[in-house]
C-alpha cells in the first residue's frame, strides 16, 4: 500500500516536471513547478521527514514562486 | 535536432548514473554507512547533549551549527548581491524603458481578509520560530512565513508608510541580523566555553543552551523576514 | 541490476529527474524556462540526499513522548535544509539578472541576445 | 591567543567585516573602502600567524562547537590551506585598487553592496581552503560563486550582465554536481569529514565511488574553467571590473582547483579505486587547455579578453601537473596555483590601470602607452615574462618541476607539450610588450597619459615586485608544499 503510495507520488512528480518544462506559457509553467514543489513536499512529509518538507513548502513553493511571479511581470509572459 | 541529439545524450549520461546509484546501499536498509556511524549518536544522545528534542535542529543548530552560518551568510550574499545588481541604475535608461504600470488598486475583499488575517498568519509563524527545538520548523520556516507576510501587508498598506516605520540604518541591521546572532553567540561560546559556537553542556546550564537555541532561531527569523521582504521590494521596483 | 534499481527506485527517478531539469536548462532558449529546468535539478538532488535517511518505517526524528524509532537519519535533512535556502538564494540572483537584462535588451531569449552581442 | 581560535577567526573576521559594511559605509557608501581595506588587513595578520604557526608544527584543527570529527566540523589548516596568504594578499590589494575605480565606474548606490560582496566571496575562500569537512566546503562554495556572479554583473553593462547569467547557470550546475557527489560519498561513508571519509571509502562499492569522484571532478573543473567547459570564463573575467577579474582570475578558478586537492586527498588516501585512467583524462584535458587556451589568446585584440584565455591556459597547466600525479609534478602544480594567483592579479590590475587612465582596451588603441605610462607598462611587463616562465621569475620554477615531473611519470610527451603552449603564450606577450613600446601610436593622446593614482599603482607594483621575488625565493614554497605532496601520495597516508 504504502509502496504504491510512493510511487504514485514519484510518477506525478516525474509528470508534473515534464508538465512545467512543455508548457509555453511561464506563468503556467511556474504555477506547475509550485505544484511539483508542494509534491516533492508530500513525499518527504511521507517519508519522516517534516523539516524538510516544512522548508521546501515556505520557500521551494512559496519564496521561489513568488520571486518568478515578480520577475516574469516584469520581463514577458509567453515563451517565444 | 539540437533537442533530439541532447535527448539522446542524457540517456547515454543516464545509463552510468543509474547503474552507480543502483549500488548504492540499499533504500531504506537500516545497515547502510549512514545509519551505522555518525547518525546514531545524534539520535540517541542528541537530545540530551545538544539540547533539542526535534534532532533535525539538533544538527542544524548545535553539532553542525557552522554550516548554518554559512547558510545564513549565503542569504546575506544574496541579498547584497540582488542589490549590487539591481541599484542605483536609472529608471528610464534602456530601450524597455520601466513603463509606469497603473496600479490597479487592491481589492476592498482582499485587503479586508488580509487584515483579517495577518495577527494569525504572525502568530503561527512566531510558533513555528519558537517551538523549532521541539517540532518541526524553526528560524527559516517562519522567517520565509513572516517575509510573506510583510510583502502582502505592504502591497495592502502601501510601501512608502511601511517604510517610514524601519530607519535604514536599522533595515540594514535588520538584515544582517542572522548571520550577526550567530558571530554573537559563537564567540559567547569561544570565551565561555573555549570553541566558536560551543554550546553548554553540563545540565545546570540547560535553561541557557535553550535560550541559545531560541535567540539563533529569532535571529534567523527576523533576518530571514527582513531579506526576503527586501528581495522582493527591489526586484519589484526595478 | 533492474531489481536493485527496483530497490533503490528513489535514487533512479532522482536520476530521471536531475536529467529531464538538465535538458531544459540546455535546450530551451527563455532564461526564465531555463532557471525552471535548474530549479528542477535541484530539487532532484533534494531527493536523492534525503531519500539517503529514509529508513524503512521510520519516522521523524522528533525525541518527543511517544517516539520510538526506528527513526530517519537527521544529518540528509539538515544538508538539505541548507540546500533548498542556497536554491532560493541563487534564483533570486538569477531572476534580478533576468530582470535587468530584459530592461536593457528587450529579450530574455538566449538566441537574440546572442546576435545583439 | 589559542590557534584554534585564530583558524576561526580566519573566517570570522572578514564576515563581520562584510555584515557590517552596509551599515558602516555611510550615505554615500565611501566609508566602505576603507572599512574592508582595514578588515582585510587584519584578517591578513591572522593569516601570517596561521601559516608560522604551520610550517612550526604541521597541520593542525580546530573543532566547532567543541564536537570532535566526525561528529562536528572541523576546521584544519594543512600546507594546502596556506594559499589564505595569497588570498589576504591578492584581496587587500584588490580592495586598494577598488578605492578610485569603483567610484568612478560604479552606478551610484552599489558601492557599499560592492565592498560588501568582495569581503563574502573573500570569506568564502578563506573558509573553503581551511575547513576540514566536505559540506562545510560546499557551502563556502556556494558563498564565493553568488558573491562572484553578482561582482561580474556590478558595472550595470548589459554585456556584463550576460557574462554573469552565463556563468551564474554553469556555475549553479556545477555546484549541484559537487553537492550530489557529496551525497553519494555520504551513502557510502556516513561520515562528512574528509579524513574520515577517507578512511572509511576503502571498502566503499566501486561504481558509486567512481560516480562521486567523477561528479565531484566535473563540478570542480567547471568552476576552474577547464577547457571544454571553459565558456563561462572569458566574458565572465574580462567584462568584470578590473580588481574583480583580477580576483576572478588569480583565486576564484583557484579554488575549484584547491577542491580537486581535496578530493584528491580523500581518494589517495582510501585507495578505493585505481585513479590511473582518472589521472590520464586530467593530463589530457590539461594538456588540451594549455594548447587551445594559448590559441585563443592570440587572437584576441582586447587586453583583458586575452588574458582571461591566458588563465585558461595556465589552469591547463596546474590540472596536468595534478593529472601527472608525480611528486614533481604536484608540487609544481601546488606552487603555480599560488604564483599564477600573483601573476594574473599583477597582469589584471596593470592591464585595468591602463585602460582606467586612457579609455582602450585594444592592443592597437593601447599602442605606444609605453612612453607615457612607463611604470604601469613596466610592471605588465615584468608580469608577462613571469607567466611565459622565464627564469628568474615565480612562473619559471613551477613549470619546471611540472616538466620534470611528466618525464619523472614517464610520459615526457606532456613535458614537450609544456614547452610548446610555453611558446605560444610567449607568442602573445610579445604581442603585448610589442605594442606598448615599439609601435608607433594609433591615437597621439595616448602619449599624454599619466600614471594612474597612488592607490592603484602601489598594487600593481607590490603584485610586480613580488613576481620577481617569488622567482628569487621560489623554492621557499616548494620545500614547504613538499611534505604534503609526500603524505599526499604516501601509500595509506592521508
Amino acid at each position: 500500500m504504502s509502496h504504491a503510495f510512493d510511487l504514485t507520488l514519484l510518477l506525478l512528480l516525474t509528470a508534473s516536471a515534464l508538465a512545467a518544462i512543455r508548457t509555453k506559457d511561464l506563468l503556467g509553467a511556474v504555477v506547475i513547478f509550485s505544484t511539483y514543489s508542494l509534491l516533492l513536499c508530500l513525499i518527504w512529509q511521507h517519508r519522516g521527514a517534516p523539516d524538510v518538507a516544512m522548508t521546501e513548502a515556505a520557500v521551494g513553493a512559496g519564496v521561489t514562486t513568488v520571486l518568478f511571479l515578480v520577475a516574469i511581470g516584469k520581463t514577458v509572459r509567453r515563451e517565444r | 535536432m539540437k533537442r533530439a541529439l541532447t535527448a539522446a545524450l542524457l540517456v547515454l549520461l543516464a545509463l552510468p548514473l543509474l547503474y552507480a546509484v543502483a549500488q548504492l546501499p540499499p533504500h531504506g536498509s537500516a545497515s547502510s554507512p549512514p545509519y551505522t556511524h555518525v547518525s546514531p549518536r545524534y539520535l540517541e544522545r542528541g537530545p540530551v547533549e545538544a539540547g533539542a528534542e526535534n534532532v533535525v535542529t539538533d544538527v542544524i543548530l548545535n553539532y553542525r551549527g557552522f554550516d548554518t552560518n554559512g547558510e545564513v551568510t549565503v542569504i546575506f550574499t544574496a541579498l547584497a548581491a540582488v542589490l549590487a545588481v539591481l541599484l542605483g541604475v536609472r529608471k528610464d535608461a534602456g530601450p524597455v524603458a520601466g513603463e509606469p504600470r497603473a496600479m490597479s488598486p487592491v481589492s476592498p475583499v482582499v485587503s479586508f481578509v488580509v487584515r483579517l488575517l495577518a495577527p494569525f498568519v504572525a502568530l503561527f509563524a512566531i510558533y513555528v520560530i519558537l517551538n523549532g527545538h521541539v517540532s518541526p520548523g524553526g528560524g527559516f520556516q517562519g522567517g520565509a512565513i513572516i517575509g510573506a507576510l510583510v510583502i502582502v501587508t505592504t502591497v495592502i498598506v502601501g510601501r512608502s508608510q511601511a517604510e517610514a516605520l524601519v530607519p535604514a540604518r536599522a533595515r540594514r541591521l535588520l538584515q544582517a541580523a542572522a548571520p550577526l546572532t550567530f558571530v554573537c553567540i559563537g564567540i559567547a561560546g569561544l570565551l565561555m566555553f573555549g570553541d566558536y559556537l560551543a554550546f553548554p553542556r553540563v545540565a545546570d546550564l540547560a535553561w541557557l543552551r535553550t535560550a541559545w537555541l531560541i535567540a539563533i532561531e529569532m535571529g534567523i527569523g527576523v533576518g530571514g523576514a527582513a531579506i526576503i521582504a527586501t528581495i522582493f521590494w527591489t526586484m519589484g521596483d526595478e | 541490476m533492474l531489481g536493485l534499481l527496483w530497490t533503490n527506485i528513489d535514487y533512479a527517478a532522482s536520476v530521471g529527474l536531475f536529467c529531464i531539469g538538465l535538458y531544459c536548462v540546455i535546450t530551451k532558449n527563455n532564461l526564465i524556462k531555463k532557471f525552471i529546468g535548474l530549479n528542477i535539478m535541484e530539487s532532484a538532488i533534494f531527493a536523492f540526499v534525503v531519500a539517503l535517511g529514509v529508513v524503512d518505517g521510520g519516522d521523524a526524528p522528533i525525541m518527543g513522548a511517544g517516539a520510538r524509532p526506528p527513526f530517519t537519519n537527521p544529518i540528509p535533512q539538515a544538508l538539505i535544509l541548507t540546500g533548498i535556502v542556497v536554491a532560493v538564494s541563487t534564483t533570486a540572483l538569477a531572476l534580478s539578472l533576468i530582470i535587468r537584462i530584459y530592461r536593457q535588451c528587450g529579450t530574455i531569449e538566449a538566441d537574440e541576445l546572442r546576435e545583439m552581442e | 591567543m589559542s590557534f584554534s581560535a585564530l583558524l576561526v577567526g580566519i573566517i570570522v573576521v572578514p564576515l563581520v567585516g562584510a555584515l557590517l559594511t552596509p551599515i558602516v559605509a555611510g550615505r554615500n557608501g565611501n566609508a566602505a573602502g576603507p572599512w574592508s581595506f582595514g578588515v582585510m588587513s587584519l584578517t591578513s595578520v591572522i593569516a601570517l600567524l596561521l601559516l608560522m604557526h604551520v610550517v612550526e608544527v604541521g597541520p593542525f584543527s580546530a573543532y566547532l562547537g567543541g564536537w570532535e570529527p566526525p561528529y562536528g566540523i572541523e576546521l584544519r589548516f594543512d600546507e594546502f590551506s596556506a594559499s589564505v596568504s595569497v588570498i589576504c594578499l591578492l584581496g587587500t590589494l584588490a580592495i586598494l585598487f577598488s578605492f578610485k575605480y569603483a567610484a568612478k565606474e560604479l552606478p551610484a548606490g552599489r558601492l557599499r553592496y560592492y565592498y560588501t560582496l568582495l569581503l563574502l566571496n573573500l570569506t568564502g575562500m578563506l573558509g573553503f581552503a581551511v575547513t576540514g569537512d566536505l559540506f562545510n566546503l560546499f557551502v563556502f562554495m556556494e558563498i564565493l560563486s553568488l558573491s562572484g556572479y553578482a561582482l561580474v554583473a556590478v558595472s550595470g553593462k548589459p554585456t556584463a550582465e550576460m557574462a554573469a547569467f552565463k556563468y551564474l547557470i554553469m556555475g549553479a550546475v556545477s555546484s549541484l554536481l559537487v553537492l550530489f557527489g557529496i551525497g553519494l560519498l555520504y551513502s557510502l561513508t556516513g561520515s562528512l569529514n574528509m579524513l574520515d571519509i577517507s578512511r572509511r571509502l576503502a571498502g566503499a562499492p566501486k561504481a558509486p565511488a567512481m560516480l562521486a569522484l567523477a561528479a565531484l571532478a566535473v563540478g570542480f573543473l567547471v568552476k576552474a574553467g577547464i577547457f571544454p567547459v571553459h565558456i563561462w570564463l572569458p566574458d565572465a573575467h574580462a567584462i568584470a571590473p578590473s580588481p574583480v577579474s583580477a580576483m576572478l582570475s588569480g583565486l576564484v578558478v583557484k579554488i575549484g582547483l584547491l577542491g580537486m586537492v581535496r578530493v584528491y586527498q580523500m581518494y589517495y588516501g582510501a585507495r578505493v579505486l585505481d585513479l590511473s585512467a582518472f589521472n590520464t583524462v586530467l593530463v589530457w584535458l590539461g594538456a588540451i587547455a594549455i594548447v587551445m587556451g594559448a590559441f585563443f589568446a592570440i587572437f584576441q585584440e582586447d587586453i583583458k579578453m586575452m588574458l582571461a584565455y591566458s588563465t585558461i591556459s595556465n589552469v591547463g597547466y596546474i590540472v596536468m601537473g595534478l593529472g601527472l600525479a608525480s611528486e614533481y609534478a604536484l608540487i609544481g602544480a601546488a606552487v603555480h596555483i599560488f604564483n599564477h594567483a600573483i601573476i594574473k592579479a599583477a597582469l589584471f590590475l596593470g592591464a585595468g590601470a591602463l585602460i582606467y587612465q586612457t579609455g582602450y582596451r585594444n592592443l592597437t588603441d593601447l599602442r605606444g602607452v609605453g612612453r607615457s605610462m612607463p611604470l604601469t607598462t613596466a610592471a605588465i611587463s615584468v608580469g608577462a615574462v613571469s607567466i611565459v616562465g622565464i627564469p628568474p621569475t615565480a612562473g619559471f620554477l613551477c613549470k619546471w618541476y611540472i616538466a620534470l615531473g611528466a618525464f619523472e611519470a614517464g610520459q615526457p610527451f606532456f613535458g614537450v607539450v609544456l614547452v610548446f603552449g610555453a611558446l605560444f603564450i610567449f607568442v602573445y606577450y610579445i604581442r603585448m610588450v610589442n605594442a606598448f613600446y615599439f609601435q608607433e601610436p594609433v591615437h597621439p593622446e595616448i602619449l599624454d597619459a599619466t600614471e594612474p593614482p597612488m592607490s592603484m599603482l602601489v598594487p600593481v607594483l607590490v603584485l610586480a615586485a613580488l613576481c620577481l621575488v617569488m622567482g628569487v625565493l621560489g623554492r621557499i614554497p616548494l620545500t614547504f608544499i613538499e611534505p604534503a605532496v609526500e603524505r599526499l601520495l604516501a601509500p595509506l597516508g592521508g
